[in-house]
């Protein structure tokens, strides 16, 4: 096990490395002038250029990304110059709220998309099938950030069964302890049921709109895997020993099936933590999305550097979390290593 | 039959089967049908749309702002008086180039990329491997808003944004089929019969991974407008005036509240039917290339 | 119900239907927390909260503009429209008890019972410290000091504990106005100090996150890009003890959802709305709309006086001729804004700004114009704006690429985000472009010695340069320092109708503050800096 | 003794693209208590659709039509699905052609043995696996302890069809259903399989129904025998009498096409075909001057499949793991101008990697390889496209469907060749030498046109010939040509290709695990074992007269028919 972990991460590595040149030299391109914008609306040349020496970007391209990796290495990420603070703790306190979003909904979508993807694959050809493709199509069909403020309007708006769209927590809650920085799992820690349902109903418009968006690539690879495994010759034997339709599809078939599902789901995860940039705007969730943009279009390099960065990192560790995932499904993995 | 006529007559056997087998799947799958229309639907709008529009998509008329669909604006009008129905017609041409262009960008990189990668293996592989990996480690939509605003926000970098961020996912498909038919007698004959390395790839191995990459190509297509939507969202989408899908819906999105729903429903919903459409397509396009669906 | 809705209810019920009350139900402890806190809610919140402080955006004032008090500030009069507007002439004591002005110099009296938030005095040195403080960490800071030439750290004296002169470099009439904006505020040295370092010696990073002030309310709590929470200081001294008791200001980067919290009553008061809900929330009785005029702000569309075409005053003027002026108070403001253009031909110049010029909508004009100038088919160039302000900006640059069309002109839009517009404002390159600028001095010649001065400070975005501007801004700065009214109002409308007549920038309107409030919420006041000031507010 | 199993005129039909297929016409087969009957047939006969059918496991497109399947009283036709689901494992189980494949990959074999106990009531949970393991027991396999956690992917082929058979029997079925449980086994694992099936059913008295294309195996192992062609039962009688006098035309032309000892290659066709040239396989003399074809010490190594990444490497993991696997170890033999020779071994002996270095597609380690006189080892595999000598060594591979490519119309496949010489011809003058090739391989013309999956197995081997002959080559390696065809389509193709070795005057290497075959086509024979020569010679002395123990082993697992 540890050895499948030692050499994913050594293969991970020089990803890492390209992605750090890429999003300095990513950053560095960006027209805006982070000088000029923080120098303030009425500042000359001459404050600008002091503001410039200030923040280190006249020294010459390769300087500063020495810089910038000898910072890296000693784990500053340097500060963000749009909210005052290092790019870590703005990290480490927006990270848990992105995630928790992100997770919630690729839940949600897991829970919706997989049973749907069985049953399309199980009726092939009926009209459950045909519907699972046209509700996942559908669902993926519009822009997140329509569908977030489509449902604010209908659920917020005209019918207030959900809550204000403020952010993680209503206003008059104070946010639970934060034990891992998951407000639901802090709030259900400290018994503070208060705090949990609050969290929930404001979690709820977010998650269903990234599930809604989520679900197309689950349920459409559900079915084919499970149409795959269905028509193989060990579905037949099972069969052909009697055994209840219920274990020849889910402890046989579906545990086959969970290979490719699984892949999916590391893909979705890394495309889902792009989309909710957008549904953090929607939402005002305090995310690391919407902190990024804020950041990029004010041309303020190190927390873009830095986010890139921890997505990186996360995406590295989702696929680590993959591939042992794969180990304990699919004993060949495991074994053969 | 003298051979030129024998060979021509085959050539048109071959269109006609081509035109009966199509027939034949479209009768065969609804749905494909459906899609199918639609594409056509698009297809017209595309084309003919600029010139049979009632009124002209970019004449702003304040006085008639934020109207209600009526007779007269089937769709209703904008902040600015402009005619929604007349600019989702006329968006039709744009989007459909930025979703084609940008997935024929894709697959000419991504996909002969992963080819090469899953046949020659080796550096080729690793090289390929690792570029995806990379662009796949970064959070994909912040790496199209990075491109698009170093670039600077033209159609162009949009679709290279795009074509960008899709390509691990055509990268890993292609190589994952190649790999598979890599070691396939008909590949070993045909280096019996003295093709070279490449000829085998893109002669043998490409034509049989089409109908795969086919579904693939559909999906992009609808999430390239999608793309496009978004980068509209912070701003980066296309220039002002041009009318375009996404920047109609994310303009209308700040009208929703205030009761002018109009605005950004109908691009969204026709925005809806075209990426439904090219969702429905892939299978369609699948059984078209796929040989082995022709009877 | 169609289909997809029909999907997105069950979805979303499935999770919400767990028997989640509606929020708007208060427990009795809840309805008295809310009833003394206010909500506020905008798009974007402080990066900074240090006026002092490299970077600092215009949220960052509002901090400080509460949190920490200056020696005076301006006494209330009612505005155009009926609300408390601010005196820009004249001054109530703050932190200064007393000040007495002399030839060349104001001493001011401090409090005796005045004490920062963490219980020490406030003394005439932390006044100096604060002051020279504001005169050398450079930027903004330092640059809007000057502006009412208070310049070195000398100028200020400490006279004993609880008095401090200032000294005048020259006679400037700005200079007293001067120490009344935000800048000048009073810091608590001795905190700021301790957590100083040799490396930042003015300890900016410190009071980057902590208010070190005497003001009317202290940060507590401040999440950026979230929330900021400010409780009250029971001992102020520098005023009536406001009745807010606490204040939590949330973003809502999304305007749509900015204005359903105000609708359905979980917001108290929001200011950056688009015009159009502004507008369209009038009617709405459970809310209060409070509009009023920048004051010294104007939109225009400027051009490049330097480069061609728009180096050709003709040119210019068929640019004039030829913007839908109409078109855009209606599509751009729905109305919420005074226009700048249409005066009647013989309308004499006011010796006041902003004030509106005679040019209208005349395409043949403008046509004719163009044809004189040399470019009887027009010719092709780009409009950029920044995407900051689109809300405004957008509409305004496509009504004007529309018009400008008819005459020939092809304009391309360009549009240009927060962070790069200020950088392609000070290439001065850009051939056409819309933009606000508003002084905080609210005086004509501190407008135009930022706008139209040959010394082409950044704000000069045309790149103006006319030796007989140059004279009449100088003539009225001075005739304004001695009092000399009748010389000073010759030069005002002279720089007026120069600026006109060679219209290097054509003004479009003057744009309003506007500000919607729950109707149980009153105090308003408008001020220099547009933002809020919570000391006033009451909520019943 | 009453009949167990009643089919009384059964139809079964499935629904296909091109319409309403009848797969099985009015079929009538009985089966005693403890009786084993053996269904022969071809592919397409309707052999396994009828075992499906009482099974009730057809898949969805399938439909049983009319007739009825009297199972102990019970008609299974009618049967609801939960009383069937009752029957399947419990009264009657299947066994199934690839063993490994029948398992499921990702759970262990003792678990989905147990998971058949379970549901059939036979053990509770708590006994389930020392039911288990009796049952591993039972079928004769080494300490099913160990093996009740191993995966399928860790047992050999022959292993698995155990375990299979193991679950099939677990709750002692009345009857067992074997649909070719040995097809694609080395012929002596082929062997105990077989022996382990007919012991086991005869213990417990079980009846056994035994499907396969192999007549021999049937007349081995069975006590009656029915022959089907195209869905319809053409004669059923005992072992014995189905071989001493075959009643129906086809049963006699099915008899002929098998090969057996002491018949002559165009004894296979059937009676009315014409006679073929005399020329005997045997008659043609080597020729005496240099060999055409002369290997020497040839080898082939892989790296050990070492667990390990370059990680291990990096600390140096100990040598002794480290030898490489030698998949051909130290190979020298000779083919003769006009000569064919046979390559003969089970699976994994290394008779494909030997002919894959010698067609240049694959490099060796070491050793020579002289083609009329030139080492082509010398030559890598990547660049040897190009190289002159490449249109002299042709290959015809073993799976036709799988060396057509499925884009390309047979014309376009036999054509590939000559397109790619540098001499290519005008267009038309192709199409003139394809139609000249399909005459020559028998193919006719008016299925040039046709793609791959629209022929059948024949046409597609013999479009793999005409693209082989396409430039006249001298040596044509054939690996298992026909191993994939029908009896009787593999009878037409053998003698297919000795005469056009005759009027070509080419030279074969004929690669097959099927001594039968090899007998009748080749001059002389090569036996291997794992990577190594054991034995080669002439054909009747190797044949009849084995010098080593393997060889003779070999013959000996080759069922016999009853005399």
């Amino acid at each position: 096990m540890l050895r499948l972990i030692g050499r994913r991460l050594l293969t991970a590595l020089p990803s890492i490395v390209g992605v750090i040149i890429v999003t300095f030299l990513l950053t560095r391109v960006l027209p805006g002038d982070p000088a000029a914008y923080f120098a303030g609306p009425a500042a000359t040349p001459a404050a600008i250029a002091e503001v410039r020496t200030k923040l280190g970007l006249d020294r010459p391209l390769p300087e500063q990304f020495f810089s910038y990796v000898a910072g890296l290495a000693r784990g500053d990420l340097g500060t963000s110059l749009t909210t005052g603070r290092p790019v870590m703790t703005e990290l480490a306190a927006r990270l848990p709220a992105s995630a928790e979003l992100t997770l919630a909904g690729l839940i949600l979508s897991f829970m919706i998309a997989v049973p749907l993807g069985i049953l399309a694959a199980i009726r092939q050809g009926s009209w459950i099938d045909h519907l699972c493709r046209v509700l996942a199509t559908a669902g993926v069909s519009l822009p997140v950030f329509f569908t977030g403020l489509l449902l604010v309007y209908v659920f917020y708006y005209l019918t207030g069964i959900a809550p204000s769209p403020v952010g993680r927590i209503d206003v008059f809650y104070s946010p639970p302890p934060s034990v891992t920085g998951f407000y639901v799992i802090d709030a259900l820690i400290a018994r503070d049921f208060g705090a949990l349902r609050a969290a929930l109903s404001q979690l709820a418009l977010p998650v269903a709109t990234l599930a809604i968006f989520s679900l197309a690539p689950i349920a459409r690879i559900t079915r084919a895997s499970m149409l795959g495994v269905l028509s193989s010759e060990f579905i037949r034997t099972a069969r052909a020993s009697g055994l209840r339709p219920t274990t020849v599809v889910i402890t046989y078939a579906f545990r086959n099936a969970l290979i490719p599902v699984v892949t999916t789901i590391g893909m979705v995860f890394s495309f889902l933590l792009g989309a909710n940039v957008l549904v953090e705007k929607v939402f005002a969730w305090p995310g690391v999305g919407s902190f990024a943009i804020e950041a990029l279009i004010a041309s303020d390099f190190a927390p873009v550097q830095g986010f890139v960065l921890t997505m990186a990192i996360l995406y590295i560790l989702i696929n680590l979390s993959i591939d042992l995932l794969y180990g304990v499904i699919d004993p060949r993995v495991r074994i053969e290593g | 039959m003298t051979d030129a006529t024998q060979a021509a007559s085959a050539h048109t056997s071959g269109l006609l089967a081509i035109w009966r087998h199509t027939r034949y799947v479209l009768g065969e799958n609804p749905v494909t049908a459906f899609s199918f229309a639609l594409f056509l639907f698009f297809l017209l709008c595309a084309t003919i749309g600029p010139y049979v529009v009632p009124f002209d998509p970019l004449t702003t008329n304040t006085q008639s702002a934020l109207q209600p669909p009526s007779l007269r604006h089937f769709f209703g009008t904008d902040h600015l008086g402009r005619d929604i129905f007349s600019r989702v017609v006329v968006a039709a041409r744009l989007d459909l180039f930025i979703a084609i262009a940008s997935v024929a960008l894709v697959f000419a990189m991504g996909g002969v990329a992963g080819i090469a990668a899953g046949f020659f293996g080796g550096w080729t592989d690793k090289i390929v491997g690792r570029i995806s990996d990379t662009i796949m480690a970064f959070p994909l939509f912040v790496l199209a808003m990075g491109i698009v605003a170093a670039l600077g926000n033209t159609v162009t970098n949009i679709v290279i944004a795009t074509a960008v961020i899709n390509f691990p996912l055509y990268a890993r498909l292609a190589r994952s089929e190649a790999n598979v038919r890599k070691e396939a007698g008909f590949v070993h004959a045909a280096r019996l019969a003295g093709n070279s390395e490449l000829r085998i790839l893109f002669g043998h191995i490409l034509p049989n991974i089409m109908p795969i990459m086919m579904v693939q190509i559909s999906l992009t297509m609808g999430y390239a407008i999608l793309n496009a939507a978004g980068l509209s969202f912070i701003g980066l989408g296309v220039r002002p005036p041009t009318p375009e899908w996404g920047i109609m819906v994310a303009e209308g999105a700040s009208y929703i509240v205030s009761g002018e729903w109009w605005i950004a429903l109908f691009p969204g919903l026709t925005l809806m039917l075209a990426v439904f459409c090219f969702n429905l397509l892939g299978d369609g396009l699948r059984d078209i290339v796929d040989p082995l669906r022709r009877t | 119900m169609d289909r997809r809705t029909f999907l997105k209810s069950t979805a979303a019920s499935a999770l919400v239907g767990s028997g989640v009350s509606a929020p708007a139900v208060w427990s009795p402890a809840k309805a008295q927390a809310r009833r003394d806190t206010l909500l506020v809610v905008s798009e974007s919140g402080p990066n900074n909260i240090d006026i002092h402080g490299v970077g600092t955006n215009v949220p960052g004032y509002e901090v400080s503009w509460n949190c920490y008090d200056r020696l005076i500030s301006h006494e209330m009069k009612t505005g155009p429209n009926g609300h408390p507007y601010y005196d820009r002439d004249k001054f109530k004591p703050e932190l200064a008890e007393d000040m007495n002005v002399g030839p060349n110099s104001v001493t001011f009296k401090l409090r005796k019972n005045a004490t920062f938030h963490d219980g020490t005095p406030v003394k005439a040195q932390d006044v100096k410290w604060s002051l020279d403080r504001a005169v050398s960490v450079g930027g903004f800071p330092t640059f809007q000091m000057k502006a009412g030439s208070l310049e070195k750290p000398e100028q200020f004296v400490v006279v004993d504990d609880s008095t401090i002169r200032v000294d005048f470099i020259r006679k400037d009439k700005l200079t007293i106005p001067d120490l009344a904006v935000i800048v000048p505020c009073v810091m608590n040295s001795g905190l700021v100090k301790k957590n100083a370092t040799e490396k930042d010696p003015w300890g900016l990073e410190y009071t980057k996150q902590n208010t070190a002030g005497s003001g009317a309310y202290r940060v507590t709590r401040w999440t950026p890009g979230t929330e900021v929470v400010m409780e009250r200081f029971d001992k102020w001294a520098s005023g009536p003890a406001p009745t807010i008791q606490r204040v939590i200001w949330r973003m809502i980067p999304s305007a749509g959802n900015r204005r359903a919290l105000l609708e359905r009553g979980d917001a108290d008061i929001s200011y950056d709305l688009p015009s159009k809900d502004f507008a369209e929330l009038r009617e709405n009785k459970k809310l209060k709309i409070v509009s009023t005029p920048f004051s010294n702000g104007v939109q225009y569309i400027g051009m490049n006086a330097t480069r061609p075409p728009f180096n050709d005053v003709r040119v210019r003027k068929a640019v004039a001729y030829a913007i839908p002026y109409q078109k855009i108070m209606d599509a751009a403001m729905y109305g919420l804004a005074k226009p700048m253009f249409g005066a009647a031909a013989n309308a004499p110049t006011e010796v006041a700004w902003p004030q509106p010029h005679k040019y209208g909508t005349d395409i043949a004009k403008a046509r004719q114009l163009l044809a004189e100038a040399g470019f009887p088919n027009g010719f092709e160039t780009t409009i950029s704006f920044d995407l900051g302000f689109s809300v405004v900006n957008e509409p305004i640059c496509i009504l004007v690429q529309e018009s400008l069309a008819q005459i020939g002109i092809k304009a391309e839009i360009n549009k240009i985000p927060g962070a790069n517009w200020r950088t392609e404002l000070n290439k001065k390159v850009m051939p056409l472009f819309t933009n606000v600028f508003s002084g905080w001095l609210d005086y004509p010649e501190y407008f135009f010695f930022w706008c139209y001065d040959g010394q082409n400070s950044v704000f000069n975005t045309m790149s103006y340069q006319s030796k007989q501007m140059d004279a009449f801004i100088d003539g009225a700065r001075v005739a304004a320092a001695d009092g000399n009214s009748a010389d000073y109002d010759k030069n005002v409308r002279g720089f007026v109708d120069l600026a006109f007549e060679d219209v290097p920038r054509i003004p479009l309107f003057q744009p309003y503050s506007n500000v919607a409030m729950q109707s149980n919420i009153d105090g308003y006041q408008y001020w220099f800096h547009r933002r809020l000031d919570y000391r006033a507010f009451t909520k019943a | 003794m009453s009949d167990l199993l009643d089919i009384r005129d059964l139809c079964v039909e499935f629904e296909t693209r091109k319409g309403i297929v009848r797969a099985v016409e009015k079929i009538d087969i009985s089966l005693k208590k403890g009786e084993t009957l053996g269904i022969v047939g071809e592919s397409g006969s309707g052999k396994s659709v009828t075992s499906y059918a009482a099974m009730r496991i057809l898949d969805r497109a399938g439909r049983i039509t009319s007739g009825s399947i009297v199972y102990s009283g019970i008609d299974l036709a009618t049967a609801g699905e939960a009383e069937m689901r009752d029957l399947r494992g419990r009264e009657m189980s299947m066994i199934f052609q690839n063993p490994r494949a029948a398992l499921n990959p990702i759970r262990q074999i003792g678990r989905q043995i147990e998971d058949v106990l379970i549901q059939h009531v036979q053990a509770t949970r708590a006994e389930a696996r020392r039911r288990a393991i009796a049952a591993l027991e039972q079928v004769r396999i080494a300490n099913p302890e160990e093996r009740y956690n191993a995966y399928p992917f860790q047992l050999s082929g022959g292993m698995c069809q155990r375990v299979v058979i193991a679950l099939a029997l677990a709750c002692r079925p009345q009857l067992l259903i074997a649909d070719e449980p040995t097809t694609g086994l080395d012929v002596t694992t082929q062997k105990a399989i077989m022996d382990l099936i007919v012991d086991l059913t005869r213990e417990h008295g079980m009846s056994t129904i035994l499907i396969t294309h192999d007549l021999g195996l049937a007349a081995a192992y069975c006590d009656r025998v029915t022959v089907m062609e195209k869905g319809r039962v053409v004669e059923c009688a005992s072992s014995q009498d189905i071989f001493g006098s075959p009643q129906h035309a086809y049963t006699r032309k099915l008899m002929r096409a098998t090969p057996r000892p002491g018949a002559l290659l165009q004894d296979l066709l059937p009676e009315d075909s014409p006679p073929q040239s005399p020329a005997n396989a045997q008659s043609t003399a080597a020729r005496s001057d240099t060999p055409l074809l002369r290997i020497e010490g040839l080898i082939k190594e892989y790296p050990r499949m070492s667990a390990g990444g370059w990680l291990e490497k990096l600390r140096g993991s100990n040598p002794a793991d480290e030898k490489p696997f030698r998949a051909v170890d130290d190979v020298s033999f000779d083919v003769g101008r006009g000569e064919t020779v046979g390559l003969v071994g089970e699976s994994g002996c290394g008779k494909s990697t030997t002919s894959m270095m010698i067609m240049r597609l694959l490099d060796p380690t070491q050793g020579r390889i002289l083609f009329d006189g030139t080492d082509l080892a010398l030559f890598p595999a990547k660049e040897f496209a190009r190289n002159p000598l490449r249109r002299r060594i042709q290959m015809v591979f073993q799976d036709p469907t799988e060396s057509l490519n499925p884009r390309y119309t047979a014309m376009r496949a036999i054509a590939d060749p000559i397109l790619q010489a540098a001499d290519r011809p005008r267009r038309d003058a192709v199409r003139a030498r394809c139609e000249e090739l399909a005459g020559l391989v028998g193919l006719p013309l008016n299925l040039l046109d046709r793609l791959p999956h629209q022929l059948s197995g024949g046409q597609k081997a013999r479009v793999g010939i005409a693209r082989a002959l396409a430039l006249n080559p001298d040596l044509v390696v054939l690996d298992e040509p026909t191993a994939a065809l029908d009896v009787s389509v593999q009878a037409v193709v053998l003698n297919l290709l000795q005469s056009l070795k005759e009027r070509l005057g080419m030279s074969y290497l004929f690669v097959s695990h099927d001594l039968h075959v090899v007998r009748l086509l080749c001059d002389r024979v090569i036996v291997m074992r794992s990577g190594r020569i054991v034995e080669q010679g002439k054909c009747e002395d190797v044949l009849e007269r084995p010098a080593s123990a393997y060889t003779r082993e070999l013959i000996d697992a080759i069922p016999k028919r009853p005399v």
